[in-house]
Protein backbone atom coordinates (compact mmCIF):
# COMPACT_ATOMS: atom_id res chain seq x y z
CA UNK A 1 0.00 0.00 0.00
CA UNK A 2 1.05 3.32 -0.34
CA UNK A 3 1.65 5.59 2.47
CA UNK A 4 2.59 9.61 2.89
CA UNK A 5 5.21 9.82 5.91
CA UNK A 6 5.91 12.79 7.05
CA UNK A 7 8.74 13.82 9.35
CA UNK A 8 8.94 16.92 12.00
CA UNK A 9 11.79 18.86 14.19
CA UNK A 10 14.97 16.76 14.55
CA UNK A 11 13.38 13.91 12.41
CA UNK A 12 12.77 16.12 9.47
CA UNK A 13 16.18 17.23 10.29
CA UNK A 14 17.90 14.03 10.06
CA UNK A 15 16.14 12.39 7.53
CA UNK A 16 16.71 15.35 5.05
CA UNK A 17 12.87 15.72 3.97
CA UNK A 18 9.72 16.92 5.19
CA UNK A 19 7.48 14.59 3.77
CA UNK A 20 7.93 11.38 1.54
CA UNK A 21 5.56 8.65 -0.62
CA UNK A 22 6.18 5.10 0.18
CA UNK A 23 5.01 1.70 -0.98
CA UNK A 24 5.41 -0.85 2.51
CA UNK A 25 3.90 -3.77 3.51
CA UNK A 26 4.64 -3.02 7.17
CA UNK A 27 1.82 -3.76 9.75
CA UNK A 28 2.67 -1.76 12.00
CA UNK A 29 4.70 1.66 12.43
CA UNK A 30 7.29 0.01 14.08
CA UNK A 31 8.50 -2.49 11.57
CA UNK A 32 7.49 0.70 8.84
CA UNK A 33 10.16 2.63 10.86
CA UNK A 34 12.70 -0.56 10.59
CA UNK A 35 12.00 -0.68 6.65
CA UNK A 36 12.42 3.25 6.51
CA UNK A 37 15.76 3.05 8.33
CA UNK A 38 17.11 1.23 5.33
CA UNK A 39 16.64 4.15 3.01
CA UNK A 40 19.63 6.14 4.03
CA UNK A 41 22.00 7.20 6.50
CA UNK A 42 19.95 10.12 7.05
CA UNK A 43 16.87 7.80 8.02
CA UNK A 44 18.78 5.18 10.00
CA UNK A 45 19.91 8.04 12.41
CA UNK A 46 16.66 9.67 12.67
CA UNK A 47 14.83 6.56 13.10
CA UNK A 48 16.84 3.91 14.96
CA UNK A 49 16.18 5.03 18.98
CA UNK A 50 12.40 3.84 18.86
CA UNK A 51 11.93 4.74 22.54
CA UNK A 52 12.81 8.77 21.35
CA UNK A 53 9.94 9.22 18.62
CA UNK A 54 6.52 9.04 18.80
CA UNK A 55 4.05 9.03 15.93
CA UNK A 56 0.52 9.96 14.57
CA UNK A 57 -1.66 7.66 12.17
CA UNK A 58 -3.89 10.10 10.07
CA UNK A 59 -3.44 12.93 12.18
CA UNK A 60 -4.43 10.99 15.84
CA UNK A 61 -1.77 10.13 18.04
CA UNK A 62 -0.85 6.74 18.97
CA UNK A 63 1.60 3.86 19.88
CA UNK A 64 4.44 2.51 17.92
CA UNK A 65 2.51 -0.69 17.51
CA UNK A 66 -0.73 0.76 15.75
CA UNK A 67 -1.68 -1.14 12.81
CA UNK A 68 -0.86 0.09 9.37
CA UNK A 69 -3.92 -1.63 7.78
CA UNK A 70 -6.14 1.01 5.35
CA UNK A 71 -3.88 4.04 6.51
CA UNK A 72 -3.15 7.21 4.60
CA UNK A 73 -0.76 9.36 6.38
CA UNK A 74 2.21 8.64 9.37
CA UNK A 75 3.97 10.81 11.01
CA UNK A 76 6.95 10.42 12.86
CA UNK A 77 8.51 13.07 15.64
CA UNK A 78 10.22 13.61 18.41
CA UNK A 79 8.55 13.90 21.80
CA UNK A 80 6.26 17.26 21.60
CA UNK A 81 7.01 20.66 22.92
CA UNK A 82 4.19 22.96 22.99
CA UNK A 83 2.99 25.36 25.34
CA UNK B 1 -13.72 28.66 16.14
CA UNK B 2 -12.48 28.01 19.40
CA UNK B 3 -9.09 26.84 18.83
CA UNK B 4 -6.39 28.93 16.89
CA UNK B 5 -2.94 28.27 15.53
CA UNK B 6 -1.29 31.61 13.74
CA UNK B 7 2.06 32.78 12.81
CA UNK B 8 1.14 36.01 13.73
CA UNK B 9 0.94 38.25 17.27
CA UNK B 10 -2.28 38.10 19.17
CA UNK B 11 -4.08 40.09 21.60
CA UNK B 12 -5.37 38.53 24.74
CA UNK B 13 -7.98 41.13 24.84
CA UNK B 14 -9.73 39.84 21.91
CA UNK B 15 -9.14 36.52 22.52
CA UNK B 16 -11.33 36.65 25.79
CA UNK B 17 -14.17 38.96 24.18
CA UNK B 18 -16.90 37.72 25.16
CA UNK B 19 -15.82 34.47 26.94
CA UNK B 20 -16.61 35.40 29.97
CA UNK B 21 -20.66 35.73 29.57
CA UNK B 22 -22.79 33.93 31.93
CA UNK B 23 -19.52 32.68 33.79
CA UNK B 24 -18.31 33.73 37.55
CA UNK B 25 -14.69 32.83 36.45
CA UNK B 26 -12.26 33.77 33.46
CA UNK B 27 -8.96 32.15 34.03
CA UNK B 28 -5.91 32.80 31.61
CA UNK B 29 -2.57 31.65 30.76
CA UNK B 30 -0.16 32.85 28.18
CA UNK B 31 2.86 31.47 27.76
CA UNK B 32 6.22 34.21 26.74
CA UNK B 33 9.41 33.39 25.38
CA UNK B 34 11.75 33.86 28.16
CA UNK B 35 14.65 35.07 28.88
CA UNK B 36 17.23 32.86 29.66
CA UNK B 37 20.21 34.98 29.48
CA UNK B 38 21.64 34.17 25.96
CA UNK B 39 18.79 33.28 23.80
CA UNK B 40 17.25 35.61 21.10
CA UNK B 41 14.12 33.42 19.17
CA UNK B 42 12.51 30.67 19.82
CA UNK B 43 11.69 28.81 16.64
CA UNK B 44 7.86 26.69 16.40
CA UNK B 45 7.32 23.94 14.02
CA UNK B 46 3.90 22.11 14.08
CA UNK B 47 1.66 19.90 11.74
CA UNK B 48 -0.62 21.06 10.39
CA UNK B 49 -4.16 19.79 10.04
CA UNK B 50 -3.33 17.74 13.26
CA UNK B 51 -2.55 21.41 15.12
CA UNK B 52 -5.89 22.40 14.43
CA UNK B 53 -8.03 18.88 15.12
CA UNK B 54 -5.82 18.28 18.53
CA UNK B 55 -6.65 21.77 20.10
CA UNK B 56 -10.31 21.52 19.44
CA UNK B 57 -10.27 17.89 20.86
CA UNK B 58 -8.26 19.10 23.90
CA UNK B 59 -10.36 22.10 24.35
CA UNK B 60 -13.65 20.08 24.18
CA UNK B 61 -12.76 17.69 26.59
CA UNK B 62 -11.63 20.06 28.89
CA UNK B 63 -15.27 21.40 28.55
CA UNK B 64 -16.67 18.61 29.08
CA UNK B 65 -14.90 17.57 32.06
CA UNK B 66 -14.80 20.73 34.02
CA UNK B 67 -18.03 21.69 32.78
CA UNK B 68 -16.45 24.74 31.50
CA UNK B 69 -19.13 27.58 29.73
CA UNK B 70 -16.29 28.69 27.50
CA UNK B 71 -12.61 28.19 26.36
CA UNK B 72 -9.91 29.79 23.80
CA UNK B 73 -6.67 28.06 22.53
CA UNK B 74 -4.16 29.89 20.98
CA UNK B 75 -0.94 28.93 19.72
CA UNK B 76 1.41 30.45 17.51
CA UNK B 77 4.07 29.12 15.00
CA UNK B 78 7.24 30.30 13.43
CA UNK B 79 9.93 32.77 14.64
CA UNK B 80 9.19 34.90 17.99
CA UNK B 81 11.30 37.24 19.94
CA UNK B 82 12.32 36.86 23.38
CA UNK B 83 9.64 38.38 25.33
CA UNK B 84 6.74 37.96 22.56
CA UNK B 85 3.35 35.77 23.49
CA UNK B 86 3.65 32.25 22.56
CA UNK B 87 0.32 30.73 23.02
CA UNK B 88 -2.79 31.30 25.46
CA UNK B 89 -5.69 29.58 26.67
CA UNK B 90 -8.28 31.08 28.48
CA UNK B 91 -11.23 28.79 30.30
CA UNK B 92 -14.67 30.60 31.73
CA UNK B 93 -16.73 28.28 34.11
CA UNK B 94 -19.24 29.07 37.16
CA UNK B 95 -16.51 28.82 39.63
CA UNK B 96 -13.65 29.26 40.16
CA UNK B 97 -11.96 25.91 40.83
CA UNK B 98 -13.26 24.93 37.46
CA UNK B 99 -11.79 27.49 35.02
CA UNK B 100 -8.51 27.01 37.20
CA UNK B 101 -8.12 23.07 36.98
CA UNK B 102 -9.20 23.11 33.32
CA UNK B 103 -6.67 25.89 32.21
CA UNK B 104 -4.15 23.49 33.98
CA UNK B 105 -4.97 20.52 32.49
CA UNK B 106 -5.15 21.76 29.34
CA UNK B 107 -1.71 23.33 29.58
CA UNK B 108 0.06 19.60 30.45
CA UNK B 109 -1.92 18.56 26.84
CA UNK B 110 -0.80 20.94 25.10
CA UNK B 111 2.70 20.93 26.76
CA UNK B 112 3.20 17.51 25.86
CA UNK B 113 0.61 16.09 23.13
CA UNK B 114 -0.05 19.09 20.85
CA UNK B 115 2.10 18.80 17.67
CA UNK B 116 4.18 21.35 18.41
CA UNK B 117 8.01 21.48 18.87
CA UNK B 118 9.86 24.24 19.89
CA UNK B 119 13.72 25.19 18.18
CA UNK B 120 16.23 27.72 20.43
CA UNK B 121 18.32 30.26 18.45
CA UNK B 122 21.05 31.67 20.59
CA UNK B 123 22.34 35.17 20.14
CA UNK B 124 25.30 33.29 18.67
CA UNK B 125 23.26 31.98 16.32
CA UNK B 126 23.59 28.33 17.04
CA UNK B 127 19.97 26.54 17.99
CA UNK B 128 19.22 23.64 19.32
CA UNK B 129 15.75 21.61 19.90
CA UNK B 130 14.39 21.69 22.81
CA UNK B 131 13.94 18.50 24.73
CA UNK B 132 10.72 17.17 26.21
CA UNK B 133 10.88 17.34 30.13
CA UNK B 134 9.89 14.28 32.29
CA UNK B 135 8.11 16.71 34.37
CA UNK B 136 5.96 17.85 32.14
CA UNK B 137 4.88 13.93 31.49
CA UNK B 138 4.32 13.75 35.51
CA UNK B 139 2.18 17.20 35.40
CA UNK B 140 0.33 15.46 32.62
CA UNK B 141 -0.03 12.00 34.76
CA UNK B 142 -1.69 13.86 37.23
CA UNK B 143 -5.13 14.27 35.53
CA UNK B 144 -5.40 10.60 34.61
CA UNK B 145 -5.80 8.82 37.64
CA UNK B 146 -9.19 7.54 38.08
CA UNK B 147 -9.89 7.01 34.05
CA UNK B 148 -8.05 7.32 30.63
CA UNK B 149 -7.64 10.09 28.83
CA UNK B 150 -7.13 10.58 24.96
CA UNK B 151 -4.60 8.72 23.37
CA UNK B 152 -1.82 6.85 24.41
CA UNK C 1 1.57 49.72 42.94
CA UNK C 2 0.43 46.07 42.56
CA UNK C 3 -2.64 46.09 44.48
CA UNK C 4 -5.52 48.07 44.19
CA UNK C 5 -9.11 48.81 45.69
CA UNK C 6 -11.07 50.97 43.69
CA UNK C 7 -15.19 51.37 42.78
CA UNK C 8 -14.46 51.90 39.51
CA UNK C 9 -14.42 49.12 36.87
CA UNK C 10 -10.89 48.28 35.86
CA UNK C 11 -9.41 46.65 32.21
CA UNK C 12 -7.73 43.61 32.33
CA UNK C 13 -5.35 44.51 30.07
CA UNK C 14 -3.96 47.36 31.62
CA UNK C 15 -3.49 45.52 35.00
CA UNK C 16 -1.52 43.18 33.04
CA UNK C 17 0.65 45.52 31.32
CA UNK C 18 4.03 44.91 31.46
CA UNK C 19 3.67 42.01 34.07
CA UNK C 20 4.87 39.26 31.65
CA UNK C 21 8.76 40.96 31.26
CA UNK C 22 10.88 38.82 31.93
CA UNK C 23 8.65 35.86 32.96
CA UNK C 24 7.78 32.45 31.07
CA UNK C 25 3.86 32.17 32.13
CA UNK C 26 1.26 34.83 33.08
CA UNK C 27 -1.89 33.61 34.59
CA UNK C 28 -4.64 36.03 35.33
CA UNK C 29 -8.21 35.32 37.51
CA UNK C 30 -10.92 37.30 36.93
CA UNK C 31 -13.82 37.31 38.94
CA UNK C 32 -17.52 38.17 37.55
CA UNK C 33 -20.64 38.49 39.09
CA UNK C 34 -22.29 35.51 37.81
CA UNK C 35 -25.95 35.10 36.55
CA UNK C 36 -27.77 32.65 38.80
CA UNK C 37 -31.43 33.51 37.59
CA UNK C 38 -32.48 35.65 39.60
CA UNK C 39 -29.93 37.95 40.66
CA UNK C 40 -29.73 41.54 39.78
CA UNK C 41 -26.54 42.68 41.22
CA UNK C 42 -23.92 42.45 44.19
CA UNK C 43 -22.89 45.12 46.60
CA UNK C 44 -19.65 44.90 47.86
CA UNK C 45 -18.56 46.71 51.58
CA UNK C 46 -14.34 46.54 52.06
CA UNK C 47 -13.00 47.77 55.05
CA UNK C 48 -11.08 51.00 54.12
CA UNK C 49 -7.09 51.25 55.02
CA UNK C 50 -6.73 47.33 56.05
CA UNK C 51 -8.26 45.99 52.51
CA UNK C 52 -5.38 47.78 50.78
CA UNK C 53 -3.00 46.63 53.46
CA UNK C 54 -3.98 42.39 53.19
CA UNK C 55 -3.96 42.72 49.62
CA UNK C 56 -0.61 43.57 49.34
CA UNK C 57 0.14 41.66 52.30
CA UNK C 58 -0.97 38.27 50.32
CA UNK C 59 0.60 39.52 47.14
CA UNK C 60 3.97 39.82 48.84
CA UNK C 61 3.79 36.69 50.59
CA UNK C 62 2.85 34.68 47.13
CA UNK C 63 5.80 36.57 45.71
CA UNK C 64 7.95 35.03 47.90
CA UNK C 65 6.44 31.86 48.19
CA UNK C 66 6.28 30.76 44.56
CA UNK C 67 9.09 32.63 43.21
CA UNK C 68 7.02 35.40 41.27
CA UNK C 69 8.20 37.86 38.68
CA UNK C 70 5.52 39.96 39.32
CA UNK C 71 2.05 40.18 40.44
CA UNK C 72 -1.20 42.31 40.37
CA UNK C 73 -4.50 42.53 42.44
CA UNK C 74 -7.59 44.39 41.57
CA UNK C 75 -10.13 44.33 43.97
CA UNK C 76 -13.94 46.57 42.98
CA UNK C 77 -16.39 47.54 46.15
CA UNK C 78 -19.82 49.15 45.27
CA UNK C 79 -22.73 47.92 43.45
CA UNK C 80 -21.62 45.57 40.38
CA UNK C 81 -24.20 44.32 37.96
CA UNK C 82 -24.48 40.81 36.51
CA UNK C 83 -21.72 40.14 34.24
CA UNK C 84 -19.51 42.84 35.22
CA UNK C 85 -15.88 42.48 36.95
CA UNK C 86 -15.56 41.99 40.55
CA UNK C 87 -11.40 41.24 40.78
CA UNK C 88 -8.72 40.25 39.19
CA UNK C 89 -5.32 38.46 40.44
CA UNK C 90 -2.11 38.48 37.95
CA UNK C 91 0.57 36.47 38.53
CA UNK C 92 4.14 35.91 36.37
CA UNK C 93 6.52 33.60 37.06
CA UNK C 94 9.59 32.16 35.42
CA UNK C 95 7.41 28.63 34.70
CA UNK C 96 3.87 27.39 34.59
CA UNK C 97 3.30 25.58 37.63
CA UNK C 98 4.67 28.72 39.82
CA UNK C 99 2.11 31.02 38.06
CA UNK C 100 -0.80 28.78 38.29
CA UNK C 101 -0.38 27.81 41.61
CA UNK C 102 0.51 31.42 43.31
CA UNK C 103 -2.92 32.66 41.40
CA UNK C 104 -4.55 29.81 43.11
CA UNK C 105 -3.39 30.87 46.46
CA UNK C 106 -3.93 34.27 46.41
CA UNK C 107 -7.54 33.55 44.95
CA UNK C 108 -7.92 31.39 48.44
CA UNK C 109 -6.67 34.06 50.25
CA UNK C 110 -9.21 36.59 48.72
CA UNK C 111 -12.27 34.74 48.97
CA UNK C 112 -11.87 34.32 53.04
CA UNK C 113 -9.07 36.49 54.46
CA UNK C 114 -9.23 39.65 52.48
CA UNK C 115 -11.91 42.17 54.15
CA UNK C 116 -14.74 42.27 51.88
CA UNK C 117 -19.18 41.24 52.25
CA UNK C 118 -20.97 40.97 49.23
CA UNK C 119 -24.66 41.55 49.44
CA UNK C 120 -26.84 39.57 46.70
CA UNK C 121 -29.09 42.06 45.07
CA UNK C 122 -32.34 40.14 43.83
CA UNK C 123 -34.20 41.29 41.04
CA UNK C 124 -37.31 41.59 43.30
CA UNK C 125 -35.32 44.19 45.40
CA UNK C 126 -34.36 41.75 47.94
CA UNK C 127 -30.85 41.64 49.37
CA UNK C 128 -29.28 39.10 51.49
CA UNK C 129 -25.20 38.96 52.54
CA UNK C 130 -23.72 36.46 51.10
CA UNK C 131 -22.21 33.65 53.73
CA UNK C 132 -18.63 32.39 53.50
CA UNK C 133 -18.57 28.59 52.40
CA UNK C 134 -16.79 26.35 53.82
CA UNK C 135 -15.52 25.19 51.13
CA UNK C 136 -13.56 28.07 51.01
CA UNK C 137 -11.87 27.24 54.19
CA UNK C 138 -10.76 23.80 52.50
CA UNK C 139 -9.22 25.15 49.67
CA UNK C 140 -7.61 27.57 51.87
CA UNK C 141 -6.38 24.78 53.79
CA UNK C 142 -4.79 23.29 51.56
CA UNK C 143 -1.86 25.27 51.51
CA UNK C 144 -1.51 25.42 55.20
CA UNK C 145 0.51 21.72 55.55
CA UNK C 146 3.88 21.67 56.14
CA UNK C 147 4.11 25.45 57.77
CA UNK C 148 1.62 28.20 59.27
CA UNK C 149 0.81 31.04 56.97
CA UNK C 150 -0.48 34.75 57.94
CA UNK C 151 -2.74 35.40 60.28
CA UNK C 152 -4.76 33.05 62.26
CA UNK D 1 -8.98 53.06 77.93
CA UNK D 2 -10.59 54.49 74.32
CA UNK D 3 -11.54 52.19 71.56
CA UNK D 4 -12.89 53.08 68.27
CA UNK D 5 -14.81 50.25 67.03
CA UNK D 6 -15.69 49.51 63.56
CA UNK D 7 -18.53 47.16 61.88
CA UNK D 8 -19.37 45.56 58.67
CA UNK D 9 -21.61 43.86 56.98
CA UNK D 10 -24.44 42.45 59.18
CA UNK D 11 -22.61 43.46 62.15
CA UNK D 12 -23.00 47.17 61.00
CA UNK D 13 -26.74 46.87 60.13
CA UNK D 14 -27.93 44.48 63.49
CA UNK D 15 -25.62 47.17 65.57
CA UNK D 16 -27.51 50.47 63.68
CA UNK D 17 -23.75 51.96 63.32
CA UNK D 18 -20.86 51.63 61.06
CA UNK D 19 -18.63 52.52 64.44
CA UNK D 20 -18.67 54.18 67.68
CA UNK D 21 -15.88 55.25 70.32
CA UNK D 22 -16.01 53.41 73.78
CA UNK D 23 -14.76 53.59 76.91
CA UNK D 24 -13.84 50.04 77.65
CA UNK D 25 -11.66 48.03 80.85
CA UNK D 26 -11.84 44.40 78.59
CA UNK D 27 -8.87 42.46 78.93
CA UNK D 28 -9.71 40.53 75.55
CA UNK D 29 -11.65 40.81 72.09
CA UNK D 30 -14.85 38.06 73.56
CA UNK D 31 -14.98 40.70 76.98
CA UNK D 32 -14.82 43.47 74.82
CA UNK D 33 -17.75 41.84 72.80
CA UNK D 34 -19.71 41.15 76.20
CA UNK D 35 -19.47 44.64 77.29
CA UNK D 36 -20.88 45.63 73.56
CA UNK D 37 -23.84 43.03 74.12
CA UNK D 38 -25.23 45.36 76.68
CA UNK D 39 -25.50 48.33 74.84
CA UNK D 40 -29.14 47.71 73.02
CA UNK D 41 -30.72 44.38 71.55
CA UNK D 42 -28.95 45.61 68.36
CA UNK D 43 -25.94 44.83 69.40
CA UNK D 44 -27.69 42.28 71.50
CA UNK D 45 -28.46 40.54 68.15
CA UNK D 46 -25.14 41.12 66.63
CA UNK D 47 -22.73 40.08 68.81
CA UNK D 48 -24.14 36.87 70.51
CA UNK D 49 -22.82 34.44 68.46
CA UNK D 50 -19.35 34.67 68.53
CA UNK D 51 -18.71 31.82 66.50
CA UNK D 52 -20.13 33.74 64.15
CA UNK D 53 -17.99 37.04 64.28
CA UNK D 54 -13.84 37.51 62.71
CA UNK D 55 -12.36 40.46 64.13
CA UNK D 56 -9.53 42.62 63.76
CA UNK D 57 -6.80 44.73 65.98
CA UNK D 58 -5.55 47.75 63.90
CA UNK D 59 -6.41 46.02 60.83
CA UNK D 60 -4.73 42.76 61.23
CA UNK D 61 -7.20 39.99 61.45
CA UNK D 62 -7.08 38.34 64.75
CA UNK D 63 -8.67 35.70 67.22
CA UNK D 64 -11.33 36.54 69.83
CA UNK D 65 -8.84 36.00 72.81
CA UNK D 66 -6.77 38.09 71.47
CA UNK D 67 -5.79 41.15 74.25
CA UNK D 68 -6.85 44.59 74.07
CA UNK D 69 -4.02 46.73 75.62
CA UNK D 70 -2.84 49.56 73.62
CA UNK D 71 -5.28 48.79 71.12
CA UNK D 72 -6.73 51.86 69.06
CA UNK D 73 -9.22 49.71 66.50
CA UNK D 74 -10.86 47.11 66.99
CA UNK D 75 -13.19 45.69 63.65
CA UNK D 76 -15.86 43.05 64.11
CA UNK D 77 -17.36 41.26 61.39
CA UNK D 78 -18.95 38.26 59.36
CA UNK D 79 -16.88 35.83 58.07
CA UNK D 80 -15.09 37.75 55.01
CA UNK D 81 -16.37 36.89 51.15
CA UNK D 82 -13.77 38.71 48.72
CA UNK D 83 -12.83 37.33 45.60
Amino acid sequence: MAIEVLYFAWVRERVGLPRERIETGAATIRDLLAELALRSPGHAAALEDHAALRCAIDQKLTGLDAPLAGVREVAIFPPMTGG
Amino acid sequence: MAARVQSEPFDPALVTAGLGDGAGALVTFVGIVRDDGDLSALEIEHYPGMTEAALADYGQGAAARFGLTGWRVVHRYGRMAVGEQIMMVATAARHRRAAFDAADYLMDWLKSRAPFWKREIRRDGSAAWVAARDEDEASLARWQAGRPLGPP
